[in-house]
């Protein structure tokens, strides 16, 4: 057993070696996305109450003040040095720690990200199977085409109807804010739509193609009962691509949706940093940026051991 | 195979009508409304930044007073200032203050009070804000001290003649907080701010809401509502839908509904809309340093050829008020312009300067202007306006941040934009914008330049009467009529959009009457 | 207890884009119970949808005449759920290449185990334990290690017991084994062997051996029926069939075996689709005459049967 | 039987939709009956009529009009954004799964910062900060999405290139780039086809939403996400203001799914699973 043990520990250390290199990259992707913009941050923080002409000389102590004016890698080493010693500097518009600040807006994203993901695994696995077990009947014709247009609306079509229908008009559901779970029902389902949608074709594509193996066909011969066959025998087969889908779309949902966030009125992490990227915010957009790589290092370690998990032979074998 | 799928199908339909049953339970009984239970408002931004805010919080709220507020006309009014008076020549103003009056957390207002609130102005400056920068070499230029020279008197000491203070000293000019709230040293708030207003702020949650509070121990008449949340709805259509589905009672702030909202709202019966003259004036900035725009007669051309009336009726839907006055009307110095639309002679003279060929010309719309307000269609109709003066303009939709750096490299030629009045005395908007040398008119690359401008607010800076001041104002204003610096369209109307179960919901300059906001009975 | 199957008839094809495949013509067949039937032929011969047509494991797109007797029920008109609760009780199967027989993400005791608990035999505790003592019987070494190991811990050698013991996990009356040493080496062949022959001996147990393995057939049947495209040319008892083949396909068959005169059947079998009329063997045999244009029926020949016209 | 002819019309049905699309974006100026851009202040906000099919917008431009012209934008530029999407991350996941070594991994670690990057917010910054427009668009939507096209492609590579037939072909003396040609790249089409089908309805949505953040097209060239934010403020009285340009998304996006699973099934026959012997 112990070099089937020590496989595994080979496998994840050697992951978390490429991470360092990649969030670095990361870091430094982060912060050219701030400096490459054209628009200079002091000018807009001189003028951002729509009042104010700021001078000349104003801009420069702003932008002393900012330390826009030393060279960029220097802004860039000094910037790195802050955070590896966990302090993601100060937002320029609001003054305060990014740091809190993210952490303030996470828990918004974080909630809403686990209900459609909730949702995208309650609905999707699900009817995805039926389409599969029903194959080629009158059910798999509607989920299919329910699947398709869910992949195909935007999100934000969905969500302006949805608002005028169950807000407006039936006023059975708030229509924004953040606060009772009955707020996060619309923005969760629009969230989910397109990946459910998604879910469903995948899970019925791999489930049929694991249904048509020779050990299902045994299973058959074996007098098992058909629901036994499909959903102890078929789905742990044909999971591993929907793990890697749903791992995917959590990580990419972690980092908040700007519209969703911004049409429901979540003080999220997606309409933070639309505000950050609108407002030339660079310590906020570089803090959000390296927040969600790691998230995306994490999730696909996350998404490799639920790969151990799922297939033995990856885990016992060691790769 | 066939009886395994037929149950989950079965389940899939209990769910689907089982979550029917529940929403339609779900709406409560209908009890009888209670005077004092809450209302909500909402408004575009969040107008409680706090601790770093040199304000905490918006004016509007009303939880903290300024000494100098504004009156009915848009003159200065006394508010925690009672009486004030200055020396003959403009270098001392003493202020009489309203007595018995105590900051929300108990301490008493006093001279010594403001004199600290002044301390702090002098450690905070600059400080940058969504509401109004504070600066107080711009506020209270040449301020060498503040004294108290009596339990309720304060005495400000200038080493200029400084006749207009009272102009730049209401609402944001001159904010008053309990020391106890904020450090001396910083001037961040420590605690939640403390003010003397009809409410007091009980609670606030990042960018979601600010709950108010009347103040029961309030010195002059208590507010009429016992709580009000404000929630931040950053979208338009988002807070027209809660207007529609009752979760809120009414919009206020800049931006409060756009017009179109505003008239489609207005088809039901349930809502109604106040108007009021804003701060804000919409204006198609030139840029005077690059042809074709440098030519003076083009601007002029332009500002004749734009048919004001139509681009109110169809897109503002009646709520801004046409205007070729360069200051706006809110300002009791502005005199009235009425737009004289002339389009034959607008297109002779684009003819003449354009020597009968067509120009190329960039035109930036803000993105911020979008949300607000009907800039795009505006935009577009200016554009087929344009195009009949021989001037092709392609429009740029940008981010407010793209904007401001095009405008700083001359990378366009027409901007539609806003500006909004710094104070209700036009003077700083005259110097920044017509001076030769003028902030706004280098930063923005006006290129104007005119020599009676200049003299005259060369003049202006010693000109202490104010029959004198409004003289120059009313000069400057008719040159600025003939060489417009920028090319005034509209002056904004502040909409104060409301569910008729409110009542005295009355919109100001900038914001709404909170304390007199109720239910109707 | 005459648990015979009896072949009435069995037509079987079917429909696909290419045309309509013929892959059995009215089988008339009885498999003894208690004995080890083989059914040789070729690839393509149709062996195995004998096999599935007894299990009703035919894939959708089949068009199925005749009928298959069981204890006088005709398999063919059994409801599904009837069907389904023979399969693995009654007649079980031993499924063709057990690499991929096997579900490769859960163990493979939980495989056998659950033979027991999804035909209500037991509760999951004795169901462990029967199938502790079932890979036991099959000689599989420390069964309790081997339940939670999974199939790609396991050799070729141990998997093809597993399946066998899965098989005969419920003493079903008859088990179909499919093509057991397709694809094995000559020593997991042996063992197959010896397998089958232990399960004759330990119980009443009715085998049918689908394989185109002679060697095996020859010394493990009791009765061989030689199929070829669709239609049995040949049947009768093991020892003598092999010694002296009656008709010419099976004496094409058995010399073109290794050990024997290597010499290999001319032609290739017909295609399925379009099949040849009269006697199917006719465009490859030596011996065909212009009679073989017409079908030939089944003849009885000193005791066994064979479908040619030299033996009218 | 009827099971197989079933599915096979509904993937002629979306070709059928998908090349009707095509064909009016490309007629567009043929079929449209007015001048998409034409502000006409005095038919501002028209109901469906014989003259205006559709109605009206705001700016009483026919929406018909620019719903036709909104095709050419979206399709259009979907397209090319695909193109370019596929040939980034084609050319980048070859050189990396075939010559393998340093530059592999170099190239992995690039594609894992670019996968790390937040795709909707880059997406906004970049439009945002470049100034939006078609260019800027086009850089933001390849730059977040080559990095999983490298990902798939270099795994294809991988696979094929670990084919025995490969080592012959080398040991008959086959040149890299002659393996390349004649042996990798055939082998990779079929999966490019379908990975470039999907792209395309991704572009078009992704392009859509950003239009709705006001970083999209630029006016007055409008594809339909501009439409869909236009209509926000009148779709409650003007109902088909909104649903038009949604229904267009639908039918397009939905048509090239179906497209590209028609594709996969029809090229991934040879690998179907083991079929049973009859």
């Amino acid at each position: 057993m112990e070099t089937i043990k020590s496989g595994i520990w080979f496998y994840i250390v050697k992951k978390l070696a490429l991470v360092i290199p990649v969030w670095l990259g990361i870091s430094a992707a982060a912060f050219l996305l701030g400096v490459i913009s054209p628009s200079d941050p002091a000018v807009l923080l001189l003028s951002m109450d729509g009042i104010s002409t700021p001078g000349a000389q104003e801009i420069a102590a702003k932008r002393h003040e900012l330390g826009l004016d030393r060279p960029y890698i220097l802004q860039y080493l000094a910037w790195l040095g802050q955070v590896l010693q966990g302090n993601l500097g100060i937002s320029y518009i609001t003054q305060q720690p990014v740091l809190d600040e993210l952490l303030l807006r996470l828990p918004v994203t974080v909630t809403l990200a686990g209900i459609s993901l909730l949702l995208v695994m309650l609905v999707g696995i699900p009817l995805g199977v039926l389409m599969a077990w029903g194959k080629n009947t009158g059910s798999d014709f509607v989920l299919r085409a329910a699947a398709l247009a869910g992949t195909s609306l935007p999100s934000f079509w969905l969500s302006i109807l949805m608002i005028w229908l169950f807000a407006e008009t039936l006023q059975l559901l708030p229509t924004s804010g953040y606060g009772s779970v009955s707020q996060l029902i619309l923005p969760a389902i629009t969230l989910a739509a397109g990946t459910t949608g998604a879910l469903m074709r995948l899970q019925r594509a791999t489930l049929l193609e694991v249904l048509e193996q020779n050990f299902i066909f045994a299973a058959k011969a074996k007098g098992l009962p058909g629901s036994r066959i499909i959903w102890r025998h078929g789905l742990p087969n044909a999971l591993i691509p929907v793990v890697t889908l749903l791992g995917n779309y959590f990580g990419g949902v972690l980092g908040g949706s700007a519209v969703i966030e911004s049409i429901y009125s979540l003080p999220g992490l997606g309409s933070y940093v639309l505000e950050a990227i609108r407002g030339r915010d660079y310590p906020v957009i570089q803090g959000y940026v390296l927040f969600t790589g790691c998230v995306f290092v994490v999730f696909n370690l996350l998404v490799d051991l639920v790969y151990l998990g799922l297939n033995p032979r990856i885990r016992l074998g060691g790769k | 195979m066939e009886k395994g799928r037929t149950l989950v199908k079965a389940a899939c339909l209990l769910a689907l009508f089982g979550l029917g049953l529940f929403f339609s339970y779900s709406d409560q009984p209908a009890q009888p409304p209670d005077p004092d239970r809450e209302i909500v408002l909402a408004a575009a931004r969040d107008l409680t930044p706090g601790s770093k805010d040199p304000y905490y919080t918006s004016l509007i709220l009303e939880v903290w007073e300024p000494l100098v507020g504004v009156g009915e006309d848009g003159q200065p009014a006394p508010k925690l200032a009672r009486r004030w008076e200055h020396s003959d020549d403009y270098k001392e103003w003493t202020f009489k203050l309203t007595e018995g009056v105590t900051f929300h957390d108990g301490t008493p207002f006093n001279a010594a009070a403001v004199v600290q609130n002044f301390e702090r102005y002098r450690v905070i400056s600059p400080r940058t804000s969504s509401f109004y920068l504070f600066d107080i070499h711009k506020i209270y230029p040449h301020l060498r001290r503040a004294e108290a020279t009596g339990e309720y008197t304060v005495q400000l000491t200038f080493d200029r003649p400084f006749p207009t203070l009272l102009y730049s000293m209401t609402n944001f000019g001159s904010a008053m907080f309990s020391p106890a709230c904020f450090d001396a040293r910083t001037g961040d708030f420590v605690t939640a701010v403390a003010g003397t207003g009809p409410f007091k702020m009980i609670g606030h949650f990042n960018k979601q809401y600010t709950l108010l509070e009347r103040n029961e121990t309030y010195y002059g008449s208590k507010a009429k509502a016992k709580t009000i949340r404000v929630r931040n709805i950053p979208v338009a259509e988002t807070r027209y839908s809660a207007l529609k589905a009752g979760e809120i009672m009414g919009v206020l702030d800049i931006g409060s509904l756009t017009p179109a909202l505003t008239s489609e709202l207005l088809k039901d019966q349930q809502f109604a809309v106040a108007t009021k003259r804003s701060s804000i004036t919409h204006y198609l900035f030139c840029n005077g340093e690059k042809a074709p725009l440098n030519d003076p007669r083009l601007r002029q051309a332009i500002s004749l050829m734009v048919n004001r009336e139509v681009l109110v009726k169809n897109f503002f839907h009646g709520y801004a008020i046409p205007t070729n006055n360069f200051i706006n009307g809110a300002s009791p110095f502005s005199n009235v312009g009425i737009p004289g639309r002339n389009t034959a002679k607008a297109k002779e003279v684009a003819r003449s300067v354009l020597q009968d060929k067509t120009a190329d010309i960039i035109f930036l719309v803000p993105q911020y202007g979008i949300d607000r307000y009907p800039y795009k269609e505006i935009a577009e109709f200016i554009q087929a306006e344009l195009k009949e003066l021989g001037l092709n303009a392609r429009i740029v939709v940008m981010d407010w941040a793209a904007i401001q750096d095009a405008r700083a490299n001359g990378r366009f030629d027409i901007i539609l934009g806003t500006q909004g009045l710094p104070n209700l005395e036009p003077a700083s908007l005259f110097q920044n914008y017509m001076k030769s040398t003028g902030s706004a008119n280098v930063q923005y690359r006006l290129g104007y330049k005119n020599e009676e401008a200049d003299r005259l607010l060369a003049e202006l800076d010693t000109a202490t009467g104010t029959e004198e001041r409004e003289k120059i104002y009313d000069c400057l204003q008719a040159i600025a009529r003939k060489d417009p610096p920028c090319i005034p369209l509209f002056d904004d109307l502040n909409l104060a959009v409301y569910n008729k179960k409110l009542e005295n919901y009355q919109p100001l300059l900038y914001g709404v009457i909170l304390d007199k906001v109720g239910w109707r009975q | 207890m005459d648990n015979h199957i009896a072949l009435r008839q069995l037509t079987v094809s079917f429909t696909t884009k290419a045309g309509t495949v013929k892959a059995a013509n009215r089988i008339d067949a009885i498999f003894p119970g208690g004995q080890i039937s083989g059914i040789v032929g070729e690839t393509g011969s149709g062996k195995s949808v004998l096999g599935l047509s007894v299990l009703g494991l035919l894939p959708e797109n089949r068009i199925v005449s005749g009928s298959i007797l069981y204890k006088n029920r005709d398999l063919l008109q059994l409801p599904e759920p009837e069907m389904n609760a023979l399969r693995g009780k009654t007649i079980a199967f031993v499924p063709q290449n057990p690499d991929t027989a096997l579900n490769p993400v859960m163990t493979v005791g939980e495989q056998l185990s659950e033979m027991f608990t999804c035909h209500g035999k037991a509760n999951p505790v004795e169901a462990r334990l029967r199938a502790i003592e079932q890979l036991r019987r099959y000689a599989l070494s420390e069964p309790q290690t081997v339940f939670d190991r999974y199939s790609f811990q396991l050799s070729g050698g141990q998997r093809q017991r597993l399946l066998c013991a899965m098989g005969s996990a419920l003493a079903p009356d008859w088990l179909i084994a499919d093509e057991p040493t397709k694809g094995l080496d000559a020593v997991l062949r042996r063992q197959v062997f010896q397998l089958f022959q232990a399960l004759r001996e330990t119980s009443n147990l009715g085998i049918l051996l689908i394989t185109h393995d002679l060697r095996l057939a020859e010394r493990l049947c009791d009765t061989v029926f030689v199929l070829y495209a669709g239609t049995v040319v040949e049947q009768g008892p093991a020892g003598e069939l092999f010694a002296g083949p009656l008709h010419p396909y099976t004496q094409g068959l058995i010399n073109a075996q290794p050990h024997k005169a290597l010499t290999p059947l001319p032609g290739m079998p017909p295609s399925l689709i379009d099949l040849p009329a009269g006697c199917k063997f006719r465009p490859r045999c030596r011996q065909r005459t212009k009679l073989c244009s017409q079908e030939p029926a089944l003849r009885n020949v000193h005791g066994r049967q064979v479908r040619c016209w030299q033996y009218d | 039987m009827a099971a197989i002819n079933k599915a096979s019309i509904v993937y002629r049905l979306a070709a059928v939709i998908l090349l009707l699309l095509v064909a009016s974006a490309v007629l567009a100026p043929v079929i449209a009956p007015y001048d998409p851009n034409r502000v006409m202040p005095d038919e501002t906000l028209q109901p469906c009529s014989i003259r205006h099919w559709l109605g009206t917008d705001s700016l009483g431009r026919d929406v018909l009009s620019r719903l036709l012209y909104g095709a050419q934008v979206s399709i259009g530029f979907a397209v090319l954004a695909a193109l370019c999407t596929t040939l980034l991350g084609v050319s980048l996941g070859i050189i990396g799964g075939y010559f393998g070594g340093v530059t592999d991994l170099l190239l992995q670690l690039l594609v894992n910062i670019f996968q790390g990057l937040p795709g909707m917010s880059l997406m906004i910054a970049i439009a945002g900060s470049l100034g939006p427009g078609s260019a800027s668009l086009l850089l933001a939507v390849t730059l977040t999405s080559w990095a999983g096209f490298s990902r798939i492609v270099r795994g294809e590579v991988l696979k094929i290139k670990e084919e025995s037939y490969i080592e012959g072909i080398r040991s008959l003396g086959g040149s890299d780039a002659y393996i390349l040609r004649r042996y990798i790249l055939p082998n990779l089409f079929n999966s490019l086809i379908i990975l470039f089908t999907i792209r395309v309805g991704t572009v078009v949505l992704s392009v859509a939403s950003l239009s709705f953040l006001g970083l999209g097209m630029q006016p007055p060239q409008a594809d339909w996400g501009v439409m869909i934010q236009d209509a926000k403020v009148y779709f409650r009285s003007y109902p088909q203001l909104l649903i038009a340009p949604g229904l267009c998304i639908l039918a397009l996006c939905g048509s090239i799914q179906l497209v590209g699973d028609a594709l996969r099934d029809r090229f991934s026959i040879r690998q179907s699973t083991q079929k049973q012997d009859w």
